[in-house]
């Protein structure tokens, strides 16, 4: 039997403190970071920068204060229009039922697919050179097929239920019935996909920006700096432990605030007092 | 020259086997010594192979399988004695091995490297004289024609070789033992070496392009030696007693590449002000994390014929905007074209755009590809990052600073200048030709197309263990990866 | 056939409710915004079940009797507070829960659960006998819960089977626990009479073997024939309780003599239209048919389950259509309603062919035909108010601005007994006949031409079935347009239509005008389907 | 289905039952897939900057010798004679040389595919457990404290970039405690014999994969856990872990396939980063050597490599939707 569970106010409590600070930093940081001060040796410490030097000798916090801005705007806006696309390629590929146009929306995807993203990525950027926006375009657009997938598979047992069928018989708008139910039914799993893809979207920009896509490589951004200072990981820490920290408290904070709003809240009785939970008893 | 400086004392033991680790190379290296191209080629080509002379610390031509040279009056043809050595299967390395080697190289339907250094040769007139005398005629009087014969990548192969993935036949110290092109080649002790046998009885080569996997298997003790670190990596390990740091100095020019005969770097004003822009310091501090020395507008510092009278060049940005507000280029934009295909390009450019700015010059840093920045840059953009490894400094100014030259990245393009190389090349006596190159270099000094802001330091690690490693071979030189004087304690 | 009275006395109880409340507060998530005030969804119910004994607990829809029983198995509603005591006994509890197909995993095959099942029970075997016990088990337990043909009803996935096999595969998995306490919630409906009649001679017996069964019925017949003990439920309360006979004979409340009061002889209509012999001359001769299914061979996968040479429904008709369970009821209403495209053959509305996918429809087409779904739950979207999904059928099909299309949803609810209050409410958090009748109204709100009714009644109690009913017939009345075709396996139901078609296993066995099949059937399916009750609970073993 | 019917009635059945004619029909698919993968790369490399010539010149891009060079590797003929003249290779099995080296290219395939397949294969086999489980168990704990250690651990972890997990797992427990080699260096082609050498590439290997299918697995969980159907298999007694694997799972199952149909296709073309610290010579370091050297032989096949294990696994990942989800081919 199931034990009780009171509400917890606190439910929300850690991921909101998780979040918390690297969102303030993200957005309040370039208000407060002031003029640079003059560059110091690579990877030292000290030297009136409280976080130490960087690769090229900037001020760590500072880089800090400045990076999370394009981090979580570029990642936002990737994610979101990974799914914009994604979600329904796949409602409709789960709502269908022709064969062809399923295979017209998801076979061509299965060719992006083939190619590690990583590549795609370098040879799409060496042909055409995008910019920051490019860059989000080239990181959705790598992010697509996969998230089409995952749609799809988990839209189809929604899609194939009677509630479906009885949407159908009242002649019920495609969206409202891909996305206001068969979405809807799906929206745990999405949400923990798009969680964890948001986090996978950042470091590709910052691979990008390694190999000079968007992102000037020396751009302060939280995920170009754990990929360009790990380095001197071991002469100069803050410069990649900074950044690193802020990401994983986003992501933690940001996927945890999602598990909280969709936990199954009140599936389980408030008791007054103590829950009559049936007494099991051993047979005479 | 022998080993400029082994680290630790004692006298050699012989026995043992190394493991050097490097960057570079991949599933299709080879061992072919034509198609070096890498430092990792080099030096496992220097292990199998020799050339006719090499490198000294100063970059000044030492002779190897060459015993002497003696030119002509007209320094256009050259008279090599070879002296007594075999290669691994037992035949003599001959004056035929030489020109098979050499017209190889100088192949018209290949590519290899080592065919532009040659090009003072004219190997058809050239012939051996008997077994062990080369007779090379030249095209032009070459005073430094050693250098042509100590070129990176131009080693002596026997005659009729052309496959090098099976079993590689050479003279130099080490014998094949096996190769797995990107993982390991194993050599073993050549104990005929004409130079001595090594101390070594076996080295492995393993290819690592990523440096963290360097550093760690040289700590985790699975290498013992390993090329190509960084400076932060130099600064976490030097002198904690774990493993052994070696910087060997002036190892590669780092500079930026100015097209002198594109605006608005064609007018020396600007370039002048771009040489008062750059604060050296910083960019050597920042950049190379301080693993290096500041440079003074000229290649080759601590190399044979280097211009170290000229005065050292500070950042002056005030006089640096009024030489670009005389030249009509207030307000100036350029675009530095850089990549991450070296250590410290992109951070260098990011610093440069920063100093620019104080003297009133935005610039606006462009990164490239790496697989193709090279070629890039010779004939796009107007400013880029530049690197040289060692090469002495005639050959720097041969390859990249006459009207012909085939790697003219500067654009500098000036008759004169190419009189003064001849005439330096037809000048005998080495004093007067030091006094020409000096000459070239103030020019350069003055109105050249390279910002030359510093030396990079080139690191390695070393096990505890491992002695006779040469401190002051720039890479490329004769000491640098020489495993054959490299002795485990 | 009622237990011998001393046992009521001495003897303990093996499960027992003592003064259950359950309530939802004021605004519990998911109840309606604007919920009056805490109401009690079941308040101060005692019951006591016995060994051997059956305990029946028979109330209108929407009384509480779900809730009362899922006390038994420690489940309450969603934010409920809950008080009293519940005791049952170690192990587990048997349930046949009201509706099957959520009970049902999607996505195993139908015998996964149930060899789960028996395999606890074989643990003592020696390992390689398990197999073979547990497999003659499950087809034990699935022959005594009469599911024929079991090897193959097993390998499907639930989905595949018909309503009615789903409802017993789900009764096999409570006959293989060897469960102390069996809660058979609605185990009779969706199946045929003579299905029914095996079904209460199982639980008689299953009874018989000292398992107290807990019976929650609408069908007084089955009641009648089972109960040792009745309860009457009323508005969460138990109204009187008491054997069977005194319950029956001399009841304590109106309300439960008008419950438990015997049917009228039939629904049928005031005015029935002469009808006609259905033979091929007679057809043409008579008006043009609104629904004409010519020539119909329906198949899931390859198999073909449904053959119909030629039906036809008149305007203003009413069809029952009745049969045993799996015989191809809802395949033939589902090939009508464009569910089912696996057809050769042809359905024409006014002489022009319906296309065979809902989606190819149009909207018209669409509202001229509507299908009430057999599981009404499983149709329903659990996360929208009852009230907005049954007000888009007007909205979408007839354009009706949505204010009005609420309006008219609340008013079509509320003649089906359900108040706004309650079907401001989740799908979940009404009961089964709630959702039943809600179900309907979704489908009325089309103004359809053709409305096919999968059971609609097998979640009702006498008086609200009674009502429905009439409401039904009220309606054809006033609607001219409308046509129903009413799959049903209830005899009283099958009463009202103007003619009934019946399905022997994919064929349809006999066609005629209802009375005359209802007093001299031809065919012997139809005679042992439509065969008054009072004949088969004499037949009952007492 | 019988000939009659009007294309609606045909679809349907192929659609719900016919799984062979569907697999064929996919895999006739994934034939010309395949195509347009080798197709799309070889547009992509040809479209990229510089050449092999180029690439070879280096830091010495002697205009004469890059010319030389394309001459000696006919890369001065069009791109099109060139795919024709790979195509018509491959159609006898040959997938064409090097330009780099001259070695045919199946032997870099070869090579690079042991210990890249090893890799993969280790990785799966751990992870396939390990992520079910954990997420099986952060699925039951919904909201309690093994809920958020498991998500925020794994949370955690995937956001940590696996250069910075690779460099801090060898320093800790290679360097600091010198438990396990710091690289695979020296160990051969034979790594299975040195299991100590695979441990932190395959830790790191593990890091981000665990995480997106625990978190797919858990929500999957969630909802399959609290449905009616696992309800009544508690009910009737059935052990907790039956219950939770064998009937609940198969629900969640769908969208953590096609997660970990991604995930080994990730495993076998782009561990770079893996390969890169641990000196694996895989397939992951022949591509990207390969893109940076413009090897085009070598990059499309490659790219035939991948478009038809991206195939294979999507076709797989597929399957297993189709058959947890068995409702979904009957849609009207
Ligand atoms: N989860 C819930 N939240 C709120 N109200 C509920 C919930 N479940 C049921 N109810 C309400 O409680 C009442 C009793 O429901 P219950 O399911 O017990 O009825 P029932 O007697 O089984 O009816 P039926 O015969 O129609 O199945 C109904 O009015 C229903 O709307
Ligand atoms: N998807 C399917 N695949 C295979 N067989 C099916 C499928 N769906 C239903 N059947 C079979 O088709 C037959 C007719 O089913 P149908 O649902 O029409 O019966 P029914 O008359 O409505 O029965 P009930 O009264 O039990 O609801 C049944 O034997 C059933 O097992
Ligand atoms: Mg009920
Ligand atoms: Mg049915």
């Amino acid at each position: 039997m199931r034990f009780p569970v009171r509400a917890r106010p606190g439910r929300f409590l850690l991921g909101l403190l998780l979040v918390a600070g690297p969102l303030l930093i993200a957005l309040l940081g370039p208000l407060v970071a002031g003029e640079p001060g003059p560059r110091a040796a690579s990877f030292t410490l000290g030297g009136g920068h409280g976080a130490g030097a960087d690769f090229v000798g900037r001020d760590v916090w500072r880089q800090v204060l400045l990076g999370g801005r394009t981090v979580v705007l570029t990642a936002l806006s990737a994610t979101a229009l990974a799914y914009a696309v994604a979600l329904p390629l796949g409602l409709t590929g789960a709502l269908t039922h022709r064969r062809w146009l399923e295979d017209l929306l998801m076979r061509p995807l299965d060719v992006l697919l083939a190619i590690p993203s990583l590549l795609l990525i370098l040879l799409v950027a060496a042909v055409f050179s995008p910019g920051t926006v490019g860059l989000a375009l080239l990181v959705a657009l790598v992010n697509i097929p996969d998230a089409a997938r995952i749609v799809r598979a988990t839209a189809a047992e929604a899609a194939a239920r009677p509630a479906v069928e009885a949407l159908r018989m009242q002649g019920e708008s495609w969206w409202r019935m891909a996305v206001g139910y068969v979405g809807r039914s799906a929206l745990r799993t999405l949400a923990a996909d798009a969680g964890t893809r948001l986090t996978g979207v950042l470091y590709l920009v910052a691979t990008a920006a390694f190999l000079g896509v968007g992102v000037a490589p020396d751009a302060a951004d939280w995920a170009v700096m754990v990929d360009r200072n790990r380095t001197g990981l071991f002469v100069q820490p803050w410069a990649v432990v900074l950044p690193a920290v802020l990401i994983v408290a986003l992501t933690m904070g940001g996927n945890l605030l999602l598990d909280a709003a969709l936990t199954s809240r009140g599936r389980r009785p408030t008791p007054l007092r103590p829950l009559p939970r049936p007494r099991k008893e051993h047979p005479a | 020259g022998g080993p400029g400086g082994a680290a630790g004392g004692g006298t050699p033991r012989r026995g043992g086997t190394l493991r050097a680790v490097f960057a570079g190379g991949g599933a299709s290296e080879t061992l072919d010594p034509h198609r070096t191209n890498l430092f990792a080629d080099a030096a496992r080509a220097k292990a199998l192979f020799d050339k006719l002379a090499d490198y000294g610390n100063d970059l000044s031509a030492q002779p190897r399988l060459a015993a002497s040279w003696e030119p002509n009056d007209g320094l256009d043809r050259w008279r090599v004695k070879l002296r007594k050595a075999t290669f691994h299967d037992g035949r003599p390395v001959t004056a035929d091995a030489v020109l098979y080697s050499y017209r190889r190289i100088a192949d018209p339907k290949e590519g290899f490297r080592a065919k532009a250094s040659l090009e003072p040769i004219d190997l058809k007139a050239s012939r051996a004289l008997d077994s062990r005398t080369v007779e090379f005629v030249l095209k032009r009087p070459t005073a430094e024609f050693p250098n042509v014969l100590a070129a990176f990548g131009a080693y002596i192969v026997p005659e009729g070789a052309h496959d090098f993935d099976r079993k590689p036949v050479g003279s130099g110290p080490f014998r094949f033992v096996s190769f797995r092109p990107g993982r390991s080649t194993v050599v073993e002790r050549n104990d005929a070496y004409w130079d001595g046998p090594p101390h070594l009885d076996r080295l492995e080569f393993i290819v690592a392009n990523e440096e963290s996997a360097r550093v760690n298997s040289l700590l985790g003790g699975q290498v013992e030696y390993a090329h190509e670190l960084t400076p932060t990596t130099a600064r976490a390990h030097e002198g904690k007693g774990q493993i052994e740091i070696v910087r060997l100095r002036n190892s590669a020019m780092q500079a930026f590449a100015m097209k002198t005969d594109r605006a608005p770097f064609d007018d020396k004003r600007v370039r002048e002000a771009f040489f008062l822009i750059a604060d050296r310091k910083e960019l050597v501090a920042g950049a190379l994390s301080g693993a290096g020395e500041i440079g003074n507008d000229l290649f080759g510092k601590g190399y044979e014929n280097y211009a170290d009278d000229l005065p050292q060049r500070v950042q002056d940005p005030d006089k640096a905007r009024h030489l670009l507000k005389k030249a009509g280029a207030e307000n100036l934009r350029v675009t530095l074209d850089t990549s991450d295909v070296a250590a410290g390009f992109t951070e260098a450019a990011a610093i440069f755009r920063d100093q620019a700015a104080e003297a009133g010059v935005r610039v606006t840093v462009r990164t490239g590809s790496k697989d193709t920045y090279w070629a890039d840059t010779l004939d796009s953009g107007t400013l880029a990052s530049y690197r040289s490894g060692a090469m002495p400094i005639e050959s720097h100014f041969s390859q990249r600073l006459l009207t012909d030259s085939t790697t003219n990245a500067t654009h500098w393009h000036h008759k004169d200048f190419d009189a003064l190389y001849q005439q330096a090349q037809s000048t005998k006596d080495d004093t007067a030709r030091a006094a020409v190159y000096g000459r070239m270099q103030r020019r350069l000094y003055a109105e050249g197309g390279f910002l030359v802001w510093g030396f990079a330091d080139w690191i390695l690690g070393t096990a505890q263990n491992v002695r006779g490693v040469a401190h002051g071979a720039p890479a490329n030189t004769l000491d640098w990866a020489r495993f054959d004087k490299v002795w485990l304690a | 056939m009622n237990g011998p009275e001393f046992l009521y006395a001495t003897e303990a109880p093996v499960a027992e409710i003592e003064d259950l409340r359950v309530v939802m507060p004021e605004g519990a998530r998911g109840g309606a915004g604007e919920a009056p005030g805490a109401r009690a969804l079941v308040d101060g119910v005692s019951l006591r079940l016995y060994a051997g004994r059956i305990t029946a607990l028979v109330g209108a829809s929407g009384s509480g009797k779900t809730t009362t029983a899922a006390a038994l198995l420690g489940e309450y509603p969603a934010g409920a507070h809950v008080t009293g005591t519940v005791r049952v006994p170690e192990g587990p509890v048997g349930y046949v829960p009201q509706h099957p197909a959520a009970a049902l995993n999607p996505a195993r095959r139908v015998d996964a659960l149930l060899r789960d099942i028996a395999r606890a029970r074989v643990r003592d075997l020696p390992r390689r006998d398990r197999r073979t016990a547990v497999t003659e088990r499950v087809l034990r337990a699935c022959a005594e819960a009469q599911l024929t043909d079991a090897e193959t009803l097993l390998r499907r996935y639930p989905h595949q089977l018909s309503g009615g096999q789903q409802q017993r595969v789900v009764l096999a998995q409570a006959l293989l626990t060897g469960a102390r306490v069996v809660i058979a919630d609605e185990p009779t409906t969706g199946q045929d009479a003579l299905t029914k009649r095996r079904i209460v001679d199982q639980l008689a017996a299953v009874a018989r073997q000292g398992i107290a069964v807990l019976l929650l019925s609408h069908d007084l017949d089955v009641v009648h024939a089972l109960a040792d003990d009745l309860h009457i439920m009323c508005a969460g309360r138990i109204l009187e309780a008491g054997p069977p006979r005194h319950v029956r004979t001399a009841p304590r409340h109106p309300w439960t003599r008008a419950l438990l009061a015997p049917e009228p002889a039939s629904y049928a209509r005031a005015d029935p239209p002469e009808t006609t012999e259905p033979t091929d001359t007679a057809a043409e001769n008579a008006p043009a048919p609104l629904l004409r299914i010519r020539s119909l061979t329906a198949h899931h996968h390859r198999t073909p389950v449904l053959r119909l040479p030629d039906l036809s429904l008149r305007p203003g008709e009413c069809l029952a259509v009745v049969g045993r369970s799996g015989s191809g009821k809802t395949t033939l209403g589902r090939c009508v309603a464009g569910l089912h495209r696996a057809y050769d053959g042809e359905i024409r509305l006014d002489g022009e062919t319906l296309p065979r996918s809902l989606r190819a429809r149009s909207r018209a087409q669409l509202a001229a035909v509507q299908y009430v779904f057999q599981d009404a739950r499983d149709a329903f979207d659990e996360h929208r108010p009852v009230l907005d999904q049954v007000a888009r059928t007007a909205v979408r099909l007839r354009a009706v601005p949505t204010a009005d299309a609420l309006a008219e949803a609340a008013d079509t609810l509320a003649a089906l007994g359900l108040p706004v209050a309650l079907v401001r409410r989740n799908p979940p958090q009404l009961s089964g006949g709630e959702l039943q009748r809600a179900a309907l109204a979704r489908a009325l709100l089309a103004h359809p031409r053709v409305l096919v009714c999968d059971e609609i009644t097998s979640g009702l109690d006498t008086l609200t079935r009674r009502s429905l009913l009439t409401h039904l017939t009220g309606l054809l009345r006033t609607r001219p347009e409308l046509s129903l075709v009413l799959i049903t396996h209830d005899r009283d139901t099958a009463a009202l239509a103007d003619r009934t078609a019946v399905l022997d296993n994919g064929r349809l066995a006999e066609h005629g005008p209802t009375a005359r099949l209802l007093e001299a059937p031809a065919h012997p399916t139809t005679a042992a389907l439509l065969r008054p009750p009072e004949s088969w609970v004499a037949e009952a073993p007492a | 289905m019988t000939g009659s019917g009007t294309g609606g009635g045909a679809g349907q059945a192929a659609r719900g039952g016919d799984l062979r004619a569907w697999l064929v029909r996919r895999l006739l698919l994934g034939a010309g897939q395949t195509v347009a993968v080798v197709l799309l790369v070889f547009a992509l490399t040809e479209a990229l900057p510089g050449d092999a010539a180029v690439a070879l010149a280096g830091d010495q891009p002697d205009p004469a010798r890059i010319a030389a060079i394309r001459e000696a590797l006919h890369l001065d003929r069009p791109a099109h004679e060139r795919l024709v003249a790979w195509a018509a290779g491959l159609l006898h099995g040959d997938l064409g040389t090097s330009l780099t080296s001259g070695r045919p290219v199946a032997t870099y395939l070869a090579n690079g595919v042991g210990p890249t397949v090893l890799l993969a294969a280790l990785t799966v086999t751990l992870l396939v457990p390990l992520s079910v489980g954990l997420g099986v168990l952060a699925a039951r704990h919904e909201g309690r404290f093994v809920d958020r250690l498991v998500s925020s651990v794994t949370l955690a972890v995937y956001a940590v970039p696996e250069f910075a997990l690779g460099v801090l797992l060898v320093t800790v427990f290679a360097l600091r405690l010198g438990w396990l080699p710091p690289t695979a260096v020296g160990f051969g082609d034979d790594l299975l014999a040195h299991p100590a050498a695979l441990v932190l590439p395959v830790l790191v290997l593990l890091s981000r994969p665990v995480c997106s299918l625990v978190r797919l697995v858990r929500a999957g969980m969630i909802d399959a856990l609290a449905s009616p159907y696992a309800a009544q298999a508690r009910r009737y007694g059935i052990a907790g872990a039956r219950v939770r694997y064998a009937h609940a799972l198969p629900n969640a199952l769908a969208p953590a396939a096609q997660q970990l149909a991604r995930t080994i296709d990730w495993l076998l073309c782009g561990v770079i980063v893996v390969e890169a610290l641990f000196v694996i010579p895989g397939l992951g370091t022949v591509l990207i050597n390969a893109v940076a050297e413009r090897d085009v032989p070598v990059i499309q096949g490659l790219a035939v490599v991948f478009g038809l294990t991206a195939v294979v696994l999507n076709l797989g990942a597929d399957l297993v939707a189709r058959r947890f989800a068995p409702r979904a081919g009957v849609a009207a």
